[in-house]
């Protein structure tokens, strides 16, 4: 038995009831659910410091650019950057991977580079990445899905050479829940002179890495998946790699100086963060962190367990098709799954009358979803308040979803 | 609902479904799909004059999209296109608004119960759209 | 008298009290205070309804979807849109405005195309413009300042040819506090096939508008100027000329078929939000709206006869230069002004030890500053729970500025 | 704070600001500008060997960037320019930081109240910005 009865208490949702049932929310790679930490943060910036930021003299303004630029450290903490400077606020991993997209490789790369990316990406990691190709006249290469339904990482690296540019790679996959080893990978990257850009949407809650270890160029998470609130997330890069990137948005904030036809930009972060930020979120971030930091160990040994018996207990549903690595040491606690006979809408439908809550479809990832053979999945997922309860309720609620439906 | 919803006719529609396959030499025909979840069904019509004398329906899909393409079968074969075209849209103002089910389309009302679930009102649709497709072909 | 207590008790902030003052807010050009019912919307969300959107099938996430769309619908309504469709979720004012300059005038305008902006624009609603010209080889030209502190309207319309693709015109200057006359301007504009776009984010509280009457192509909010939160805005279209908007973010939610090289749109309004929107914010916005627009009509006339007030008062202090119209019925409650020798910086900082917050500094208007032959201004700016002691406060404590201050 | 600041020693130092104008024949010199306000400020040096000889400040800015002009002034001035280099080090430290204020930075103290206060601690920099430019000329 593993038990999260210690974090569950934090995070009012879980007393929601659904059609007559308890909460068990198995969607946590979608979005996480919110402690009260977080929650109240939110209530005590605009009960309290509501103000814009950019420097106002009066004290509301100077607090809210306090709370604004603590929330910035405490990202840059939490992913291992050595300077607050490190961290582009956007409103999430899309934004911040878009930003590299138009503001990196759309001004550098010509045609004949090459940007290599991967079969098993979000869309998020994948389309930014076709758009700065065409834009640019650059090339995209695909690194496939291994036989064993992990990233062929031979092959990726097998596509990096003299005319590869960037490498974009996710660390954790939002659908297989393997973990990327980035290692070699960087340093094959960093060889050709090519920079690397990591999606962590998936890790940043559930994996403990550190950027200076990664030695990764760029790197994005949103603080949504991180147990704060939606509108925020952040772009890491290394303070050379930030000032090779170009505003893709101008306006409030970012500049110097204004004159009729031209702008000075400022210094960085700011220069990428035009117009007012989500400033109440940015905070509520923060608190996120606050929250998370000192509990990091102890629920990611409760992931890793939580993770082995629900592989364990899925793997015994008679039948089940489960996409990705079946070792519990390799993978995150996201599990992509069909049923035979069974539509995983139907089947995400009859959970739900039952207060299991997972996702169906493709998962922004239809590439992934073709290789696999499928055109959709259920997906439950993990975090730190999910329980070995909600993991037997799925499982019991598989079982009446095939006697409903299965042919 | 959704107990309810899965217990009702509509999976016995979906179990046994009417009309599925191809017409064997269709006057109309036409696709839809659903991109959330890649579903996919294929409307086969034969007209003879304004008259939908034969539909078939190939549907790769959910119990909601099997269902719903089988009902849409068994109202529309046998009645005039325009009729058919009426019912179409009828179908769709009750899903996404809040008008009332005509009582054409009164074997269709346990699938009223998606008017509150929007992710689900396409795969009711589809069968819809794909006839509104294949009729408009001229 | 002029008083705003029935809306006042709204806003816990106002309760705060500053270096042992009660606090006299007058930066609602910057941001408005949050009233409860936006604070608990937020709490509701978190702690009842939070799930990504994007259909998820099961309760939580077509509640998520349910209150994202339904808060779509209420912007929609407050701007006076035929439909929610018309509307664009961003961050902001900046995001909205930058939006149309990528995606629009980025993937449209040509060598010898002209922009016409003015002088007077907030930076949000310059630079970008200045990134399009730059990238597309178009020309920027920019309306002058009239003699009497106003926009100088005739120059503008002359500005407008056989060349101009594009009029970005703010409605409400955030310095001057004029509303300016948009009638001709989309007229002339149309008349010559230019699109119009306008910077609504210090109308959109303060005066009563509607896009259709208004007749604009493009228009942008910003929802923390709109008693909303931060983190959410919206730019609304014309059905067609969203439709001319290309994607400049590739993510989730966005798409309808993806390959490994390509990608096809889904369709509007999702297409121009890739990634997890600011769901939460969304919604609080919406109940904004819903707090503001029974609200709207005495809270306009409490505006105004408020601003008429404040002229009053500030047209008496002694050596006071108030910048734009000094005549109530031509301006929105946001004056700009100066004191002789005193630094608006010291001023800003001196009236923040009596409670006073008001905002120093060139309003991100440098363009404008120098026409009026200033680096910086004094700004103060009132909302719906403004109040005459509000303003009797800022003139009293200009009065002790001068003293300790003025050369 | 606010009003103890501007009561404090900084405000005379702003009425009858020290070292004011341009030294005659610099040796060295440089700007500043504060961007978020547009205040700008001149130092002029000139320098006998490694000592400061004279200094002098033009500004046109706020009474803090004021004060902390004529107060640099005051403390550079008949000072070695390595000296010079490391206060304005100090005083950065000091007032982004948590570093405490060496002796000779004593005077200073009254704008160290600006610590908390991030959209003024540039006011009381500048000077020493424009300083250690001019100081930075070979
Ligand atoms: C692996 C991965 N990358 C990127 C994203 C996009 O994140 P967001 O929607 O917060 O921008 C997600 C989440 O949906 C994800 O799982
Ligand atoms: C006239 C005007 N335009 C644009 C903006 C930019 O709005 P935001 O910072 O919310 O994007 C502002 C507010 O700062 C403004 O006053």
């Amino acid at each position: 038995m593993v038990e999260a009865a210690s974090f569950r208490g934090d995070f009012p949702i879980l007393q929601r009831r659904i059609h007559g049932q308890p909460l068990a929310y198995l969607d946590s790679a979608a979005t996480t659910q919110k402690p009260r930490a977080v929650i109240e943060a939110l209530t005590v910036f605009y009960e309290q410091h509501n103000a814009n930021v950019h420097r106002g003299v009066y004290t509301l303004s100077e607090e809210a650019s306090a709370l604004y630029e603590s929330a910035r450290a405490k990202v840059a903490r939490h992913l291992g950057a050595d300077s607050p400077r490190s961290i582009v606020f956007t409103r999430g991993t899309t934004e911040a991977l878009n930003l590299v997209a138009a503001g990196w490789a759309g001004s550098r790369l010509r045609p004949g580079d090459e940007i290599v990316a991967t079969e098993v990406e979000h869309h998020s990691n994948l389309i930014p990445w076709q758009m700065a190709a065409r834009h640019t006249g650059a090339s995209l290469r695909l690194a496939r899905l291994g036989a064993d339904q992990t990233l062929d990482v031979g092959h990726l690296l097998s596509l990096i050479g003299p005319r590869t540019r960037l490498v974009a790679v996710s660390l954790t996959s939002n659908v297989l829940g393997t973990v990327t080893p980035l290692g070699e990978i960087v340093a094959r990257a960093h060889a050709v002179g090519a920079r690397v850009v990591v999606d962590a949407a998936q890790a940043a809650a559930h994996l403990r890495f550190d950027v200076r270890a990664l030695d990764c160029d760029f790197l994005a998470v949103s603080g949504h998946k991180l147990y704060g609130p939606t509108g925020i997330g952040a772009l890491y890069g290394k303070p050379d790699c930030l000032e090779e990137v170009e505003p893709v948005q101008g306006g409030g904030g970012m500049i110097e100086w204004v004159e009729a036809q031209t702008a000075r930009w400022g210094p960085l972060p700011a220069r990428l963060e035009a117009g007012t930020p989500s400033v109440a979120d940015a905070h509520a971030l923060g608190a996120a962190l606050d929250y998370l930091r000192p509990r990091m160990e102890e629920a990611l040994r409760h992931e890793q367990r939580l993770t082995a018996y629900a592989l364990e207990r899925l793997l015994a549903v008679p039948g089940l098709t489960l996409f990705g690595p079946k070792k519990p040491v390799l993978r995150a606690g996201v599990f992509a799954f069909n049923l035979p006979g069974v539509h995983p809408h139907d089947a995400a439908e009859l959970l739900d009358g039952q207060g299991v809550a997972l996702r169906a479809g493709h998962h922004c990832c239809q590439p992934l979803m073709r290789r696999l053979g499928v055109t959709a999945t259920l997906r439950a997922s993990l975090a730190i308040y999910s329980s070995t309860e909600d993991v037997d309720r799925l499982v019991a609620g598989l079982s009446t979803v095939r006697a409903a439906l299965a042919s | 609902m959704s107990q309810d919803l899965y217990r009702a006719t509509v999976l016995e529609h979906s179990r046994h479904p009417q009309n599925t396959g191809r017409v064997a030499h269709p006057t109309h025909q036409a696709r839809a799909a659903n991109p959330l979840c890649g579903d996919e069904l294929e409307v086969t019509l034969r007209l003879t004059g304004q008259h939908v004398e034969q539909v078939r329906v190939a549907v790769r899909g959910c119990v909601i999209s099997q269902a719903s393409a089988s009902l849409m079968s068994v109202i529309v074969q046998g009645h005039r296109a325009d009729e058919a075209r009426r019912w179409a849209g009828q179908w769709r103002s009750a899903l996404e608004g809040e008008a009332d089910l005509p009582p054409d389309l009164e074997s269709l009302r346990p699938l009223l119960e998606l008017r509150n679930h929007r992710s689900r009102t396409g795969c009711a649709l589809l069968a819809w759209v794909a006839l509104e497709r294949a009729l408009g072909q001229t």
